[in-house]
């Protein structure tokens, strides 16, 4: 089964073209808008990583490839969870629990804000990584 | 930051940060540098803990500076502090002698993977284990389940995919049982603090929901601890994983689940509900006594080294849950104790027959004609860690099983005790005609004898006796581990404070 | 009442036991981790039902609406989703490697493909 | 209003497994677990889940569907005409779904607000009373997600992170001819391949 069409379907190039960056302007809005609206990091990250699965089905994984390349998204993966455990650590070093987000400003709210800004930021990279990488390794495995 | 007070932070902290590292560096011996280095530093967290909680009792730490119930803690009491121990110390042990298997055994260039999965295998053991949350547990659960089918996929004969595939199909239906219990458990307590849940389950316990609870979380950690029915997917995965991952998960992966077993029948809902009032013993006794009786034989007749001792371990299993079933102090002690020295030497057990399989490619009882003589250390250690797994008097299997049987006495149950030393005799069959076989059966004369034969590397020969060094320890000093152990029985006897 | 009360139960179990049975019966290892799919997200529903506040509101807080539903279960069960796309995804690799070295994904040949190698 | 609703879409939802367990062909089996996805991801909005909706439509009928496909994709299509009645199976399941609606008998009824779960003081009622004063957070979800339980939330991004690497070691993430198996390069590397001819072979 052929999952991506090169060259042919010039209207759907033409439509996935348009619509990506709207895809990704909606995965930033649903990334930063979580603490208000339905949504957060994993939901964000999972349109991010469906704006380039798009993108590998219309124009070939070839071309999705050499923007997001394999090593990037390896890197991209474990990155992720390391801003999360990061932002634990640094919570520990400061002298507070695991993941106690009051450690990191004066006033607890503001470094519960800062807090679940980073570890959302982590969920989404690592989510978008993977995400991605499962799209390559089924649709680039060949028989 | 005051190290004290974050040990058990630490001991999940420091193996999550090594997975994603070795990604990072993708370089296979320092992943295996760090993956050593990082163990390590988790075994003396785990073992400050211990002292720690020995010295002062229960240790609660507030993940996210939110008091539980409201947020998620760990907590560490003498029964998870010493399960922490044991599972820290077995990853060490056996990553120190892996690299060479490992090495010959995986394709280079996924060695790092190897590690990584390694460590966050070892992340969902002690995170299942440290936990005070029933949620946490699942996810956990996961984390370790996940990792292990990829480390059994690492295995070189195919076989080794579908055991994982089957090992997958089994775990997630016990994963999903586990959840469907802490559901229910949740809609009739409404909480997920187990300190907390423990508390208000006896309000609760009228409730069919909670019935319902207790018989998903029983099914769902039956099937993770290969408990008789429910071990079918054991024997593959164990076969045909690589050696020292089948080592690994032997020691560690079915301890933890029984681990949780304990927690959720004695802590959580309490002797008298599980007991008295759910017969939970009715249950599981037969079911522990065709473990050993049933497995025990069937080990006798498998020809592969390590299908027997994996079958071997369906049947410790047997001895361990039997002894919970006694919900005495006494049988308690005597299942914890198992599940540490049963740990123990089959861990080293494993490797044995993992140094048996570097040289010779192959683990099959038939064929290790006289094998003292080209590879004499790792014959010994088959031949000190087997007698242990006997219980041969001085070792550290003798120390389970007189407690076990001294237990079953007490309480009455002759027959149980019988019972568990007619399955010694027949690990004195399996074990003994593999050592017959090792140590006087001449090769056949019209079989050349094997060129370039000799005894396995030395990296792998000394954690093996290190790990055999420890269990001669506890075999001879068996008091230092009944202790420990009877203060564990007694805290979940005793339930949450 | 009693009846329409539980019904929602009622119907998340028979919707379970359908992914159970499709996951232990069938021999096809794709319709295995379909039917898992249908299992998971039962489990899914059933711990939503939980959650649900009768003239409730989304527990995004808001003036005017003093009745939310209960957060909690839903938190749980956005870790469970992706804990379950993780697990199919796993399982979906493994097929791909055992159709590769097996050319086959049904259950029972896979079985007698082992049996006839353990023989020879 | 919502009790038709609900209605119609739990109908929409047997109707679908009952497809999922009488079709063979995977293809469908794997379109209409999607399209379950989507389903139940609607009677989560009706339950005011809006969240758990948006990533179940999202994760179940997106990111799934578009993976059984990948796998589907050099697997067969069809499955074979066996295995369909097994008693054991059937017994098994049967026993387990009649002791799960006997749980269920006394449960708190559906949308009651007094049930332990609703009602507990440190728990249910402390997120909805007391996060926006503690974490100054609307969203309560995720209040709850990325701080009261930020630890299984860590624990959520590492298991994504192993399935990761997990399908990443037993697939690879290039496609790769046998004769380029050197076991040297890493399972990651952009091949050199001569022109981009080969691609269409997926």
């Amino acid at each position: 089964m052929k999952l991506y069409v090169r060259q042919r379907h010039r209207v759907l190039q033409v439509v996935t073209k348009l619509i990506i960056p709207f895809v990704l302007l909606f995965a930033l809005y649903v990334q930063f808008h979580g603490d208000y609206g339905p949504g957060g990091g994993f939901q964000a990250g999972v349109l991010f990583a469906s704006a380039f699965i798009l993108h590998g089905l219309i124009f070939g994984l070839q071309r999705t490839r050499s923007v997001l390349t394999p090593s990037l998204l390896r890197v991209l993966m474990a990155l992720g969870v390391l801003i999360y455990l990061g932002t634990g650590i640094v919570t520990m070093l400061l002298g507070h629990n695991l993941l106690d987000y009051a450690a990191l400003a004066a006033n607890p709210k503001t470094g519960q804000h800062w807090g679940i800004f980073a570890v959302e930021l982590g969920v989404g990279v690592t989510v978008t990584a993977v995400m991605v990488s499962l799209f390559y390794s089924f649709a680039s495995k060949r028989l | 930051m005051d190290i004290a007070q974050q040990l058990p932070a630490l001991v999940i902290v420091l193996p999550m940060l090594a997975a994603p590292l070795c990604v990072l560096i993708r370089h296979s011996a320092l992943c295996w540098a760090l993956s050593v280095f990082t163990s390590l530093l988790t075994f003396l967290s785990a073992f400050g803990l211990f002292n720690q909680v020995r010295a002062d009792g229960v240790i609660r730490y507030a993940i996210g500076g939110w008091a539980a119930p409201t947020g998620i803690e760990y907590y560490v009491d003498m029964a998870n502090a010493s399960m922490l121990l044991l599972v820290s110390f077995i990853s060490l042990i056996v990553l120190l002698y892996a690299y060479e298997s490992v090495k010959k055994s995986v394709v280079k260039a996924k060695h790092y993977l190897f590690y990584a999965a390694w460590m966050l295998c070892l992340t969902g053991l002690l995170g299942i284990t440290i936990t005070g949350d029933a949620f946490n547990v699942f996810v956990f659960l996961e984390i370790s389940s996940l990792s292990m089918y990829m480390l059994i996929a690492f295995g070189s004969n195919r076989r080794a995919l579908t055991a994982s595939f089957r090992y997958l199909i089994m775990g997630s239906i016990g994963a999903s049982f586990i959840l469907i219990g802490i559901g229910f458990l949740y809609a009739a307590t409404g909480t997920l603090n187990m300190a907390d849940m423990a508390g208000r389950i006896p309000d609760a316990e009228a409730q069919r929901a909670v019935l319902v609870a207790f018989s998903f979380l029983t099914i769902g950690l039956m099937i993770k601890s290969a408990v008789f029915p429910l071990h079918g997917w054991l024997a593959n995965a164990y076969q045909y994983a690589p050696v020292a991952v089948t080592a690994f998960l032997a020691g560690t992966a079915t301890k933890v689940s029984l681990y949780v077993l304990l927690r959720f029948f004695f802590s959580i809902f309490g002797t008298e509900y599980s007991f008295g009032y759910m017969l939970l013993n009715v249950v599981l006794l037969p079911a522990a006594i065709v473990s050993f009786i049933l497995l025990s034989l069937v080990a006798i007749f498998q020809s592969d080294l390590k299908r027997m001792l994996a079958y071997s371990s369906v049947a410790q299993v047997g001895y361990i849950v039997a002894a919970f079933c006694l919900a005495t102090e006494q049988g308690l002690t005597a299942g914890i104790v198992h599940i540490f020295n049963h740990g123990i030497i089959k861990t080293a057990l494993f490797m044995s027959v993992g140094c048996m399989l570097f040289r010779l490619g192959h683990t099959h009882r038939n064929s290790l004609d006289n094998l003292i003589s080209t590879m004499p250390f790792t014959v010994v250690a088959f031949i000190i860690s087997g007698l242990g797994l006997i219980g041969v008097p001085l070792t550290v299997g003798f120390v389970s099983k007189f407690t076990l049987i001294g237990a079953a006495m007490e309480k009455g149950w002759w027959l149980v005790g019988a019972l568990v030393l007619l399955s010694s005799l027949f690990a004195v069959i399996y074990i003994g005609r593999v050592i017959e076989i090792m140590l006087f059966r001449k090769v056949r004369v019209n079989e050349p004898a094997p060129v370039g034969m000799k005894e396995a590397p030395l990296s792998m020969l000394v954690p093996m006796y290190a790990l055999i060094g420890v269990s001669i320890w506890f075999g001879v000093f068996g008091t230092t581990t009944l202790s420990v152990a009877r203060e564990a029985a007694l805290v979940l006897l005793g339930g949450y404070q | 009442m009693s009846i329409l009360g539980l019904y929602n139960y009622w119907v998340v179990v028979a919707l379970m036991m359908a992914g159970l049975y499709i996951m232990i019966a069938r021999y096809n290892l794709i319709k295995k981790i379909i039917g898992l799919g249908v299992f998971q997200t039962s489990i899914f529903y059933l711990y939503i039902t939980m959650g649900k506040v009768h003239g409730g509101t989304a527990p995004i807080l808001a003036e005017g609406y003093p009745l939310y539903s209960n957060p909690l279960p839903h938190v749980l069960i956005l870790t469970a989703i992706v804990v379950g796309v993780a697990t199919t995804a796993v399982a979906l690799a493994l097929i791909v490697r055992i159709y590769e070295e097996y050319d086959t994904i049904e259950e029972d040949e896979l079985k007698s493909i082992e049996l006839a190698e353990q023989e020879s | 209003m919502e009790l038709l609703i609900t209605i119609v879409l739990l109908t929409f939802l047997v109707a679908i497994v009952i497809g999922i367990i009488v079709l063979r062909d995977l293809l469908s089996g794997v379109i209409l677990l999607g399209l379950y996805s989507l389903v139940a991801a609607g009677v989560f909005i009706v339950m005011d889940a809006v969240d758990v909706a948006f990533t179940e439509a999202a994760v179940g009928s997106g990111i799934s569907t578009i993976l059984f496909l990948g796998a589907l994709s050099f697997t067969r299509h069809e499955q074979k005409p066996r295995g369909h009645d097994s008693i054991v199976a059937l017994a098994f399941v049967c026993i387990t779904g009649g002791l799960l609606i006997y749980g269920t008998l006394d449960m708190p009824h559906y949308g009651s607000a007094v049930s332990p779960a609703q009602t507990h003081p440190e728990l249910a009622v402390h997120f909805l009373t007391k996060s926006a004063g503690e974490t100054g957070m609307p969203n309560v979800v995720t209040s709850v997600l990325a701080s009261y339980r930020g630890y299984d939330t860590l624990g959520e991004v590492v298991v994504v992170f192993t399935a990761g690497i997990a399908v990443l070691s037993l697939l690879g993430l290039i496609r790769r001819r046998p004769e380029d198996e050197a076991p040297e390069d890493a399972p990651g590397d952009l091949p050199k391949l001569p022109d981009d001819k080969s691609e269409h072979n997926v």
